[in-house]
């Protein structure tokens, strides 16, 4: 059993909180990722997993026992280091067998184990090198393939593919989860790759300046985010936020008005994703200026204005659309997300 | 200005004395500059070698001096000699300063010998019938065994450490004593008896012995009761207890009671930038008065005649009286420095100290030890060149080994 | 690195070229003349007597057995110290300070100063009788006791070396980054493991020079060991003292001071084969 | 920068680790006192025995003695300017010879490595006399210069050796960005490289000053008037009493010490060097 | 004048080809990016036009003038490296200075300069911070404003966003492209990120190990690439390849049959954008064997097989389809790539 239960850990350096009572479960064997702008604490929180950094406060527990104090090295993990911190003096070879050389693994599993992790990240060719003469990619699949090797209960990723291109990273993904599945890893996964996270994760954890905003499933994030930050941290382009005014508990779009929930009858939000739209005649649907129109080949890119306020809409590739025209818009009704302006929290749910 | 650089009188009180009593009322400027005799030695085959010189005047040990006198690399000195000599400095002594050549090549400057101090505790165990200062060998060793057994502990000491003087005992003690000679009988029967009976007095030495350069602090620590050493090295203790110790003459063997002058001289180097005032210097440390002072302050005792007062301080006079004791024995051999042996001399003091080791400390055989030195001691005379000196009879060429 | 500038290397060693060209060769070459010549002609006399002497073996013997009994010892507590007060913070620099403090020790004095602690009347003796360890001064430092007084001096040396190589060392470890600590950490290497395989490898330049400076200062030994163990003690440098100071023959202490070269720059060459610094290890 | 591992400090091990620390100082400091003693407890004090480990009888006597000497002042100062000498000349030359030990490959390493070593390979003392030939035709004989650049001999290998083991410790990454960002490879060398082997330059004129400060030989047979401290004293004390020379050996590293104090944070200060 | 021709560079460690031959001319105030695989040479490339690494053999000149052997100070040129080598005994404010310092720029212009590029990458409040005390994207920025403070004739970025999150990754995209327009930089940019790529560059260059495989214009790389590794390379997914059978010059996709452009009877590959196709009815389209149905939110993935070959598709989130079903698929036929299976280079254009 290898569950990760993470209970009110705080961190601070000096005066600065990185972490503010951070909590979260990891179910045995379960794929978590965790997403967040950049210095939001991500690395900081493995660092503590890891034992790398003692927390200030709260506790860790993995499979029931609480690991608080216990040497890294007891944690029974392994970690891929957002630096690749592959060891130098090492050949390829050396820095995979590692953990397992570590482990008194024989002579066979370590070959054959770094064979497979080999195999797996591409790196086969380059086993006798010293890093300092692989590209960064190179290095950073070694670090990855040195965390693989021993198939750790738990495993911590911090951006493992960051430098690598995306064929191969979309490749990598697919064989991780694999290969993690079939071991039952329990792992927690930092990327900045949303798609990634999407592809890979059972649950997201979005991060945000020391806290954790949300968890859910990947679709769950996209589509419902529990905050204005989520829905505008997920997807690319970002949600739109659209300040609408509310006339008796609903409000107009276009020429069809919504009923918004628990709305106090003054203003809302309206988180809106920019595939959610389709178009209509001007007259009909909610009107959109086009500003700029840019043909991004799998879709059209529309960005423009709906009532004086800033919005990204993708169409599908086959319209055509010329900056400067105005459109008419129409939004997918249940997949809106309604948001309160004081607290930029979303309101309950606007469909069953 | 003229720079006087000498192997003597380093330690920081008597450097103070001769700068500040010694060569106060010498109106031309003298800047004393003390020097270890290593780096004296580099430094002056350094400044000949060079041909370029800073020193003007220098003053160090016979021994010291001989090396650089085998280089000719001193200014003659006879007139002043003369001088001296009618001035009633002893002739013997001034031939010293000629290191065996035909030349004056030091002016002798301070005289010293070897004694024996002893902590006054170890009197009580005096062999009964041992006078003091009539002490022979064998009353020596008995003394030892005695102070060993009863306090346990080896109170017997000699400087036998790297710096120590240890060549000087067997080259003007032990050899005179026991055979009567230096080079000449350094194998014959008598050397060997002699190097046993000294195995059985080293049963009863203090090993730390070959770690003594100095045997004032052994002294002092009370580690050892009774040492040989030259006076200036002795002078520490004695001075700072007087009424602790005795001062008396080395034992005597066989042949007699060994013993060697030490004298220090006073050179001028060629090509010194101030021969002048070094002279001027020279003959001011010559003089009576100047003696006399010499040996208040730093226990040297005069090379002219000259009666030291009366007042002086007691560790001074019980030294300049074991002296006394040492020059009037009976039954003394003098053995005068080795001259002529130019600057072999330090390897002439290694067959010494190399047949010691051999002998007494490694144990080899006493016969075959000698042997073999005394083929080195009579290659390094051969190549040396050096005529015999006093006690060993005088010689045509090389002084043989028998 | 650009090699492709080749001239540069070039540049940089010069001064110390010229510095040691003028400075130190010359006066070399002299040297080295003058153990291999009698009266200006090429001979192996000097040689001949230097290998002839008394204590030549002894030396030969004491100064190797001294070098192989101290450098490693120092190099160890040198690490020790290092890996140590890496995980102090507050007060590290003034522990490290302390530790350096034997650096600033002539070694006459170092000699002197653990003379005290061991002659006959020393402090150690001291110590002992008023435990009632001993009943009377004990010797250490005579002939007949070779071993303790072999002890003496190697744990003199030690003391007084200790703190170059740890200075070196602690320079070297500083630049470790911690990430591969961690990193190895991590994958379940322990604390010994940690050092063994990361760290020691890492420093492994550092550690090259100290190893090399170390043990060349070894191989110099003398005024320590002529102050505690006198004559009772040859060792190499010495003898070479004694035969030109004492014997006043140059030629002979110049036979020494080559064959002392020679065998540190073998020994040089042995290290720098063993510890191996392969330029494309590092990070 | 909390070096080690904070998380695994277990109390026990903390223990273990200051009782280490404190046995290794102690294993420093002890001999030290004890000459303390010896130079402050007067000649009764070096010859007592059972000696105490306690202070008997305090004397300044031997202390004042020497700062009376006449002539100390300015052998202090000139052992001050031989020991700049040396410094400054051993990190100039030394330093970039490191330099190019650690970073380039190029014909004739080796043997500059050996000749190096020489310096350190052959006991000064032997070399002392044609050397000291030399110096007097250059007409550097009895000059604080000469004698800093004598020590310098001795030092340039320290020099060369240890900075070439930490500039090898330097990422070259920094380097090339700052040449990059407009650098000569001298300024790239001093802005980055140097800095960041801090310590290994700091140990350098470290070593460069306890050498030249402690060596006594060839100081004292290379001057005659412009004698430096050690060898002053050193000279004067061969044949003083036992706890003249204590107190002149105390005295003596009292300089090495304080400087090395001053120099201490550049000895051990850190960068978290860090590749990514 | 700061155009760039790097002229038939080549590249060798040891025995082994890092660069083969490269030929590249790029504009003044041009940005172009360099794509393609880890280990592909980009970095190598980088670092030769930079002059940290001596070039094998070839020519590169800027503005005209020969580089070769000019040393890197002197080609007046800024470089982000891709493990940012931020100096870390400097605060950031000191690191993003350190340009300008180099060049003696007074202290005003240095301050505004570094409070300008700080700013641009929102590390204005770390200013006086050392970096190991800098969460990974952080330092990477510094690393960015390090560069651009310089304002340099030519700009070397070698993923210089690859460590950021989304969100902030779009906003310094479109930040760096105005800045680097305004200032009319010559960029040569590496990334991995494609969109990036088509966001930024006037023009990509592909490259495949240690060659140049195509270089042109996003779109004209996306939808008509030179070869079937640009086409597999570029876009996620990547472009299917059906091997069809020409029949008299057309091969037939379901019941419509294409002309195939200078086809020699055989067989041809098509190159198919899994986003140009859209749903008609089974019997009208082209067979899809549906295996996986992946609603990706923006768009629907399918995968499963043509003909028995592997194809990915991409269609509107709107489209309902499951696993398993077949459905039939309209291809825009102005937007297929035919190449040949020999040499897989594309044959001339299907469309004019
Ligand atoms: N010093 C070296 N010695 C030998 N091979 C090297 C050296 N440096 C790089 N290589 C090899 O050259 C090839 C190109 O390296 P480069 O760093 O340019 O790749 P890259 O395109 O930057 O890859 P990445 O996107 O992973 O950074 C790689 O296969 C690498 O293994
Ligand atoms: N040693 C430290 N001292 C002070 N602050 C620190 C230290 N380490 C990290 N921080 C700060 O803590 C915050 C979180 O750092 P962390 O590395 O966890 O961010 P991150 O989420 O990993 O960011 P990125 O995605 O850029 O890697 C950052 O703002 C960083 O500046
Ligand atoms: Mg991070
Ligand atoms: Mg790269």
């Amino acid at each position: 059993m290898a569950n990760i239960v993470i209970d009110r850990v705080k961190k601070t350096f000096g005066t600065f909180e990185a972490l503010k009572e951070i909590s979260l479960k990891i179910g045995d064997g379960e794929f978590v990722s965790l997403l967040g702008p950049s210095g939001c604490g991500k690395t900081t929180l493995l660092r503590i997993i890891a034992g790398l950094e003692p927390e200030t406060s709260g506790q860790i527990l993995i499979g029931e026992t609480p690991i608080n104090g216990l040497a890294p090295k007891d944690r029974g993990l392994a970690m891929v280091f957002q630096n690749y911190a592959v060891f130098p003096h090492m050949t390829v070879f050396e820095n995979v067998a590692f953990g397992l050389r570590m482990q008194k693994a024989d002579p066979e599993r370590v070959k054959s184990q770094v064979d497979k992790a080999a195999a797996l990240l591409h790196i086969g060719p380059y086993l006798d090198r010293y890093p300092n003469k692989l590209s960064g990619g190179q290095r950073q699949r070694v670090a990855v393939a040195r965390a693989l090797a021993v198939e750790p209960k738990v495993l911590l990723m911090d951006e493992p593919l960051s430098n690598l291109d995306a064929l191969l990273r979309l490749e990598m993904r697919t064989e991780l989860k694999a290969v993690l599945q079939a071991s039952g890893t329990t792992t927690i996964y930092v990327t900045h790759d949303q798609t990634e996270a999407m592809g890979l994760s059972d649950r997201i954890a979005v991060m945000y300046n020391g806290r954790i905003e949300q968890v859910g499933a990947p679709v769950d994030i996209y589509s419902h985010p529990a905050s204005r930050f989520v829905g505008g941290f997920m997807g690319s382009p970002p949600m739109n936020f659209i300040r609408l005014p509310v006339t008796n508990g609903t409000v107009k779009l276009g020429n069809v008005s919504h009923p918004v929930p628990a709305s106090d009858g003054r203003e809302v939000i309206l988180g809106l994703r920019g595939e959610n739209v389709s178009i209509l005649p001007l007259a009909e649907g909610l009107r959109l200026d086009v500003r700029v129109a840019e043909p991004m080949g799998s879709h059209l890119l529309l960005t423009g204005t709906i009532a004086g306020q800033p919005v990204r809409v993708i169409l599908p590739p086959s319209e055509t659309v010329k900056a400067g025209e105005a459109i008419g818009l129409k939004l997918a009704a249940d997949r809106l997300t309604w948001l309160s302006p004081e607290t930029g929290l979303a309101l309950s749910r606007s469909s069953a | 200005e003229t720079i006087f650089l000498s192997t003597q009188l380093r330690p920081i009180e008597e450097a103070t004395a001769v700068r500040n009593v010694i060569l106060k009322d010498l109106q031309a400027p003298v800047e004393y500059v003390v020097e270890e005799p290593p780096q004296f030695a580099v430094r002056m085959e350094a400044e000949r070698q060079a041909g370029k010189h800073t020193i003007s005047l220098v003053g160090a040990l016979h021994g010291e001096l001989s090396p650089i006198a085998a280089k000719d690399g001193f200014v003659p000195l006879d007139d002043l000699a003369k001088e001296l000599q009618a001035k009633g400095m002893p002739k013997a002594l001034l031939d010293l300063g000629k290191l065996g050549t035909d030349k004056q090549q030091y002016i002798p400057w301070m005289q010293a010998t070897y004694v024996m101090a002893a902590n006054k505790q170890a009197l009580q165990y005096l062999p009964e019938g041992a006078d003091i200062n009539k002490l022979t060998y064998d009353q020596l060793i008995e003394w030892g065994r005695k102070m060993q057994a009863e306090t346990g502990q080896p109170r017997i000491g000699f400087p036998a450490g790297p710096k120590g003087l240890m060549a000087r005992y067997f080259q003007g003690y032990f050899y005179p004593s026991f055979t009567g000679g230096v080079v000449r009988p350094f194998k014959s029967q008598d050397a060997a008896k002699g190097w046993e009976s000294f195995k059985q007095l080293w049963a009863v030495v203090n090993p730390n012995s070959t770690n003594y350069n100095f045997m004032q602090e052994p002294l002092l620590a009370d580690e050892i009761w009774v040492a040989w050493d030259h006076i200036a090295r002795l002078k520490e203790a004695i001075a700072s207890q007087p009424d602790q110790y005795v001062i008396f003459p080395a034992p005597a063997g066989p042949k007699g009671r060994g013993y060697m002058p030490v004298v220090a001289g006073l050179a001028i180097p060629q090509g010194a930038p101030d021969e002048a005032g070094a002279k001027t210097v020279i003959e001011h440390l010559t003089k009576p008065e100047t003696q006399i002072l010499t040996a208040q302050n730093v226990g040297f005792f005069p090379t002219v005649d000259a009666k030291l007062p009366s007042d002086v301080e007691p560790g001074i006079a019980m030294l300049a009286a074991g002296v006394d004791a040492t020059q009037q024995a009976p039954d003394a051999v003098i053995s005068l420095l080795p001259v002529g042996l130019g600057d072999r001399g330090g390897e002439f003091n290694k067959v010494y100290m190399d047949t010691f080791q051999r002998i007494v400390i490694r144990g080899e055989p006493v016969a075959d030890v000698l042997n073999q030195q005394a083929s080195n001691l009579s290659k390094l005379m051969g190549e040396a060149g050096a005529p015999c000196w006093a006690p060993d009879a005088t010689s045509q060429g090389p002084c043989p080994v028998e | 690195m650009p090699n492709n500038k080749s001239w540069i290397p070039y540049l940089l060693i010069a001064p110390s070229v010229i510095f040691l060209a003028l400075l130190f060769l010359l006066p070399l070459v002299q040297t080295i003349w003058l153990a291999v010549s009698e009266g200006g002609v090429p001979s192996l006399a000097n040689l001949q007597t230097m290998a002839g002497d008394l204590n030549f073996r002894l030396a030969i013997r004491n100064t190797f057995l001294l070098t192989l009994a101290v450098v490693p010892i120092q190099i160890l507590i040198a690490l020790a110290m290092g890996s140590m007060v890496a995980k102090v913070g507050a007060g590290r620099e003034t522990i490290l300070w302390i530790w350096t403090i034997p650096l600033g020790i002539s070694d006459l004095a170092a000699g002197l100063l653990w003379l005290s602690i061991l002659q006959n009347s020393g402090y150690l003796n001291s110590l002992l009788f008023n435990l009632g360890v001993i009943e009377r001064q004990a010797n250490w430092l005579s002939y007949q006791t070779p071993i303790a007084l072999f002890f003496a001096i190697a744990v003199a040396e030690i003391w007084r070396g200790t703190a170059i190589v740890m200075v070196i060392i602690v320079a070297g470890l500083n630049q470790v980054p911690k990430e591969f600590r961690e990193a190895a950490e991590v994958f379940g290497a322990g604390r010994w493991t940690r050092f063994l395989r990361i760290t020691l490898p890492l420093i492994k330049p550092a550690l090259q020079s100290a190893l090399i400076l170390r043990t060349v200062l070894a191989f110099e030994v003398f005024a320590v060991v002529y102050a505690l163990g006198g004559s009772n003690m040859p060792v190499l440098v010495g003898e070479a003292y004694t035969w030109q100071n004492q014997n006043q023959n140059y030629g002979v202490a110049a036979a020494y001071a080559v064959l002392i070269m020679v065998i540190s720059l073998a020994a040089t060459l042995v290290y720098l084969k063993a510890v191996k610094v392969d330029p494309e290890r590092l990070p | 920068m909390s070096a080690g591992q904070p998380s695994s400090f277990g109390s026990a091990r903390k223990l273990l680790l200051w009782s280490g620390i404190a046995a290794l100082c102690a294993w420093v400091l002890i001999p030290i006192y004890l000459v303390a003693l010896g130079a402050f407890g007067g000649r009764s004090g070096v010859y007592q025995w059972p000696k105490s480990i306690l202070p008997t009888g305090v004397s300044f006597e031997p202390f004042l003695l020497f700062l009376k000497t006449e002539g100390v002042a300015g052998a202090f100062l000139n052992s001050v300017g031989a020991a700049a000498v040396t410094v400054v000349l051993s990190v100039l030359i030394g330093a970039p010879a490191g330099y190019a030990l650690a970073r380039y490959d190029f014909k004739g390493k080796g043997s500059f490595r050996l000749l190096v070593l020489l310096t350190r390979a052959f006991p000064l003392a032997i070399l002392a006399l044609p050397l000291t030939v030399s110096f007097i035709r250059i007409g550097l004989y009895d000059t604080v210069i000469g004698v800093g650049l004598v020590h310098t001999i001795l030092a340039l290998p320290f020099a060369a050796l240890v900075t070439q083991g930490i500039f090898m410790g330097v990422p070259r990454e920094l380097e090339e960005a700052a040449w990059v960002f407009g650098c000569s490879r001298p300024q790239a060398f001093f802005r980055i490289v140097a800095p960041l082997a801090l310590p290994g330059l700091a140990a350098t004129a470290v070593f460069a000053f306890v050498i030249s400060w402690n060596e006594v030989f060839a100081a004292s047979v290379l001057t005659v008037r412009n004698r430096t401290l050690t060898a002053y004293l050193l000279t004067v004390l061969a044949e003083s009493p036992l706890h003249y020379r204590l107190a002149g050996g105390l005295l003596l590293i009292l300089p090495s010490v304080i400087f090395i104090f001053a120099v201490r944070r550049y000895l051990f200060a850190i960068w978290g060097i860090s590749s990514k």
